[in-house]
């Protein structure tokens, strides 16, 4: 009922500091299958009752993990990710915000020859409510159901997760791809595996300022679209030339402006919400028409 | 193309591709007249005095001169100097030798993100704004999306040559500095490395008459020389406040302060304030897991701006705890009464417990973002004079 | 008839200097389709009737070609080579020697994710007699019929060709793979087009000592072979640790020895010629068996 | 594994790992027991006095000897210089302070042909030969093929640590070598890179004990400073000399000479004297397209040596034509009648012509390899006293 993840997948975590452990813990209350952790100097340790390796080879030998999350700081990180692509695990997920974009440049080279997903990182993780969760997100935000669900922001993901449970809109899917310009799974991508996924019947997808992939997105869905889709575009009332927080959001002369991206949903037949708030009204008119 | 917060100045890129072996006019720094004069004395015959700061159209600005003895720089750097360029004052200038100039080329190198790939351009049209020539003559500017792992190779650097219309007997040359530029723009991990202008001279030598370099800021902790060159700009000095306490902050020109948890949750907050007919003053993000300290820092930070009139604080808890939000806010208006109204939202993990600490406190409290950013709206609106919070303050 | 080139090659010659032109006229004389010259800088001119372009893209684009030959020197011939790759072109003959190996290493590495396949460097090339010869071979030793025949040595394989095409074996194609230690197509793959090549009837695989290509083709022989084979070693008297001309010609402690790939041939039942005057009887008795 | 003529010297090898910032010892180059004994006071301690020569297993023929103090390094250099070590003669000794060692690896990069990548090598079985540690104990090493676009990168340079079992404390520290190492790999052009043993001291330091480079000597257009340090061995000096003509050759122990074109005919050329019951004096390849000059000069290489008692000459025409190297053939007879008889065998392109140019030398002519080969063979059998040619020799 799903994409990516569900209760057969079998999650590793690289990097179990403070931050690693705490979320390890959240994760298997939450039911996900925390089958091994990575420190390099840790192997054959214990940290909570996750058995640590010292390689993601090995933790993937030992334990048949097929998937990794990422905890490990902005100077290793992408090497992280390199050692997950290189144990060709087919999700990975880097919550790091951080890393140098020549290193993402690299990973995107890589990826594209691999079997390997990954989403962020700079982002909150991806959940399939009453599944899996492989990330930082608050899971009592999130219901299943089948509203698959894309994000290029993290607590507005939060938001825009609860403002649907609250309106009885649970989700199949929630992808949070991440903030930064250069991403492992960028909103087109995300949308096509949402699209094709028999298990959601609509989706939400949510961009904001910078670049072009909500362009990208909804001329996908003007050509492919099989159901339903709400959009919405954070950063609207942004000036051009400043960042605004994430490395990815930002207005550069004419390009990554709000006002092209709702446009083109638009020209997509996608409505798109003047808010938050309004995106579960919408999603439900969607799902009616 | 996008931008990154850290730019170097024009004689400081200009060093960077020097040292890459990219051909530049010998060169001096100046902070007085006199200086200027000594440079111009020491490099000889004709040269260009040129200001240094961020900001484009300098040449518009007046902010370029040519002289052609030390007398004459002297009087055009006292000119220069303590300008004010884009609300920028001129500190520096840059004294160069002048090109023998008989054509212009624009060459750069960026990150292309559609693509997720670095991409090289090259144009016979030099000297205007990329982005300009790529609206009006999108065909004079030639493309080339190298592989991050194997660098600009020789084939692709010529090919952009030959597609960009350089001239036969340059191309060489100009491939030379193509793939030169490619190597700095990786090991200085820029996110915008431009020669443009880059002058053919009168001998057929090529020569970079402008450099830009801004460097990727997540990628400073490895470019160790070119991070001690950064400088902050007077704008920028709150955001990088902001930046050292953790959180990142942007300066806007509206008077309702706004501070969020998470990019796209304050981006969202901002729209929320202009639908309700407002403006934002700032773009404050306090990121994932903000303690009380750091609440408490960002609220400093935010009623620091003269122009607040009043401040909407939205927190959608997850990593960040209500409580632990709600104690920071106390902890300030304890301290000392802030000079404008709060308007706070707090919702998500331990929202009910964090409303339960503030209740009391001299501040709005509204259930959604919607009615949060209305209501901040309404009270910078009516703070002209000395702002009723419409809960009553009291001391504790 | 044939493997990787027949009378629908169309050929551009990268290089057009004074080797360059004169193999042109050879290939030209032999009825190859030479289409195009590319040489930078000579964009728009004509040499000996072959129009000349700036960049292999351009000639691709103006000519439809859809394999190349390298004369650059080897200072420039790994980046000829790229060029080629990144032309998409489905097969590319480096004649050129001396390449650094570190080149040939990246040149390995992007080979694997393109469709082109690499003859040489450092080769005389390929020919499928009486339709289209790509190489610096002398035509007249060759015939066209049905033996399959790959080589790392250049004069060699003219020597063997000749004894064979006099003995009245014809060859389908004849691969000359290059000496050198990284070649695009290594011996096992070249057997393999060949035993796949329904036009094959027969295979001669002519090795020499260093490395262990002919080990790796015998393996695949004895399990996959559907044709019969004669191989023929080159160097069987070579004293360990020196180099015999091809930089790949050297046997390093146990490894590369003659004795090792005679015997490997012989496991795989394909009978090993002791001198190249072997060859033909050898190849009719095993098309008769 | 496998080797290229350019060898650098272990005190080579060693400056340029410590460029790359990799622990060496201090060292100093000696070439008389003076200056051994003078390098061992400017370093203090325990010292190590080594034989700088093209060869290994040096320590077990005697040349490598400690010293504690400056008297005992002159006395050691003293009987180290002049040795000879595998037919070389020592010019050089290196003298390094001695490492305190706790444990020894085995640290290497070479290129692994059948995988067509790098192959990094790591063992805890340090200081042995590792085709033997190969050979004996192959599950002892544990190795990595980095993509040579991306380098080794930091989790395979673990990753090889942990699996040939490095102690996790030293993991870091070796990790960090491997990851330098690699890069040297590359920036020189290495065929292999060695070092071996990698000492771990008592302090838990590691340090590079014995350093082995070789270079491809097709980069070395590029190499220009390693090119510089390359120095040719007395019983090169013939191969050299042979290169520098344009052609290859390989001294070996027979005495009938040959001369081919093309690497695999020369190679069948001397499979076909041994075949024949002879051995090849040596092995030359004149290359592709060789004009007549050039093949004088490879008849004149071949008859300098003064084991050869015959000549076997052996052209396959393609892009060499048999009438050039006949018109080679003749005037070097002519010039000087040879020492010993000549057999030739050509055929290909021009073959005819070049037979008809060569009837009435001096020399055997045959139709193919394997009766030339005979013939040779059988020729320098008989020419043990002064030989006379089959066909008898007119002076022109």
């Amino acid at each position: 009922m799903s994409v990516l993840l569900n209760r057969n997948t079998r999650v590793l975590v690289q990097g179990m500091g403070r931050e690693g452990r705490f979320h390890a813990g959240r994760m298997r209350e939450y039911g996900t299958q925390v089958v091994a952790g990575v420190s390099p100097g840790s192997g054959g340790t214990d940290r909570d009752g996750i058995r640590m390796y010292d390689t993601v080879a090995a933790a993937v030998d030992a334990t048949g993990a097929n998937a990794s999350l990422i905890f490990v700081p902005a100077t290793g990180a992408a090497d992280a990710i390199l050692e997950s692509i290189d144990a060709d695990l087919p999700l990975v997920v880097c919550i790091t915000e951080g890393i140098p974009v020549h290193d993402m440049l690299k990973i995107a080279a890589v990826l594209a020859e691999s079997r390997t997903t990954l989403i962020g990182p700079n982002c909150p993780g991806a959940i399939t409510p009453g599944e899996c969760k492989i990330g930082i997100m608050p899971a009592e935000n999130f219901s299943p159901g089948s509203v698959g669900f894309v994000s290029r922001s993290g607590t507005l993901t939060y938001e825009i997760a609860d403002g649907l449970t609250r309106a009885g809109l649970g989700q199949s899917t929630c992808l949070g791809i991440g903030g930064d310009p250069i991403v492992g799974l960028p909103t087109p991508d995300a949308v096509r595996l949402l699209n094709e996924d028999p298990t959601t019947e609509a989706m939400v997808i949510v961009g904001e300022i910078g670049g072009s992939a909500e362009e990208k997105a909804a001329e996908y869905m003007r050509a492919f679209g099989r159901k339903p889709a709400v959009a919405f575009i954070a950063g609207r009332s942004a000036p051009p030339g400043k960042r605004m927080g994430h490395a990815g959001a930002i207005v550069q002369g004419d390009q990554g402006t709000a006002g092209s991206k709702v446009r083109a949903f638009e020209e997509a037949g996608i409505p798109v919400a003047n808010a938050p708030s309004e995106i579960p009204a919408l999603v439900r008119e969607a799902l009616r028409a | 193309m996008f931008g990154w917060p850290v730019k170097l100045h024009e004689h400081q890129a200009k060093t960077v591709l020097a040292r890459a072996g990219i051909p530049i006019p010998r060169g001096r720094i100046a902070t007085t007249p006199d200086e200027a004069a000594n440079a111009a004395r020491e490099i000889g015959g004709r040269v260009a005095v040129k200001a240094q700061v961020h900001a484009g159209g300098r040449g518009k600005a007046g902010g370029i001169k040519l002289a052609d003895d030390p007398e004459t720089a002297r009087t055009a750097a006292r000119a220069i100097l303590g300008m004010d360029i884009k609300g920028l004052k001129v500190e520096k200038v840059y004294v160069e030798r002048a090109a023998k100039v008989r054509s212009e080329l624009y060459l750069g190198v960026t990150i292309d993100r559609d693509r997720r790939r670095p991409v090289v351009m090259l144009s016979t049209v030099g000297g205007m704004d990329i982005e300009e020539v790529a609206a009006t003559q999108p065909g004079r500017i030639a493309r080339g999306w190298p592989d991050p792992r194997l660098g600009l190779l020789p084939f692709e650097a010529r090919r952009l040559c030959f597609e960009a219309g350089v001239p036969k007997e340059l191309v060489a040359a100009v491939a030379a500095v193509a793939e030169r530029l490619y190597g700095v723009f990786v090991s200085a991990d820029a996110n915008l490395l431009e020669i443009n202008p880059l002058f053919v001279q009168e001998d057929g030598s090529v020569i970079a008459g402008d450099a830009k370099l801004d460097v990727d800021d997540s990628a400073l902790y490895r470019q160790t020389e070119l991070a001690t060159w950064k400088e902050t700009l007077a704008d920028e000095r709150l955001e990088e406040r902001a930046r050292a306490l953790g959180f990142s902050y942007v300066q806007l020109d509206g008077d309702v302060g706004v501070i969020g948890n998470g990019a796209g949750l304050v981006m969202s907050t901002l729209d929320a304030v202009r639908n309700a007919g407002g403006r934002a003053a700032n773009f404050l993000d306090v990121g994932g897991g903000a303690k009380a300290a750091v609440v408490k820092a960002a609220l400093e930070v935010v009623l620091s701006h003269p122009r607040v009139k009043s401040v909407l604080i939205n927190i959608f808890g997850g990593i960040t705890r209500g409580d632990e939000v709600a104690h920071g806010i106390v902890d300030v208006i304890r301290a000392q009464p802030p000079r404008v109204p709060l308007v706070i939202r707090l919702s998500g993990t331990e929202a009910q417990a964090g409303r339960t600490i503030l209740q009391g406190a001299p501040l709005v409290s509204r259930e959604t973002m919607d009615e949060a950013a209305s209501e901040a709206v309404r009270l910078a609106r009516s703070s002209q004079g000395a702002p009723p919070p419409s809960t009553p303050a009291r001391k504790p």
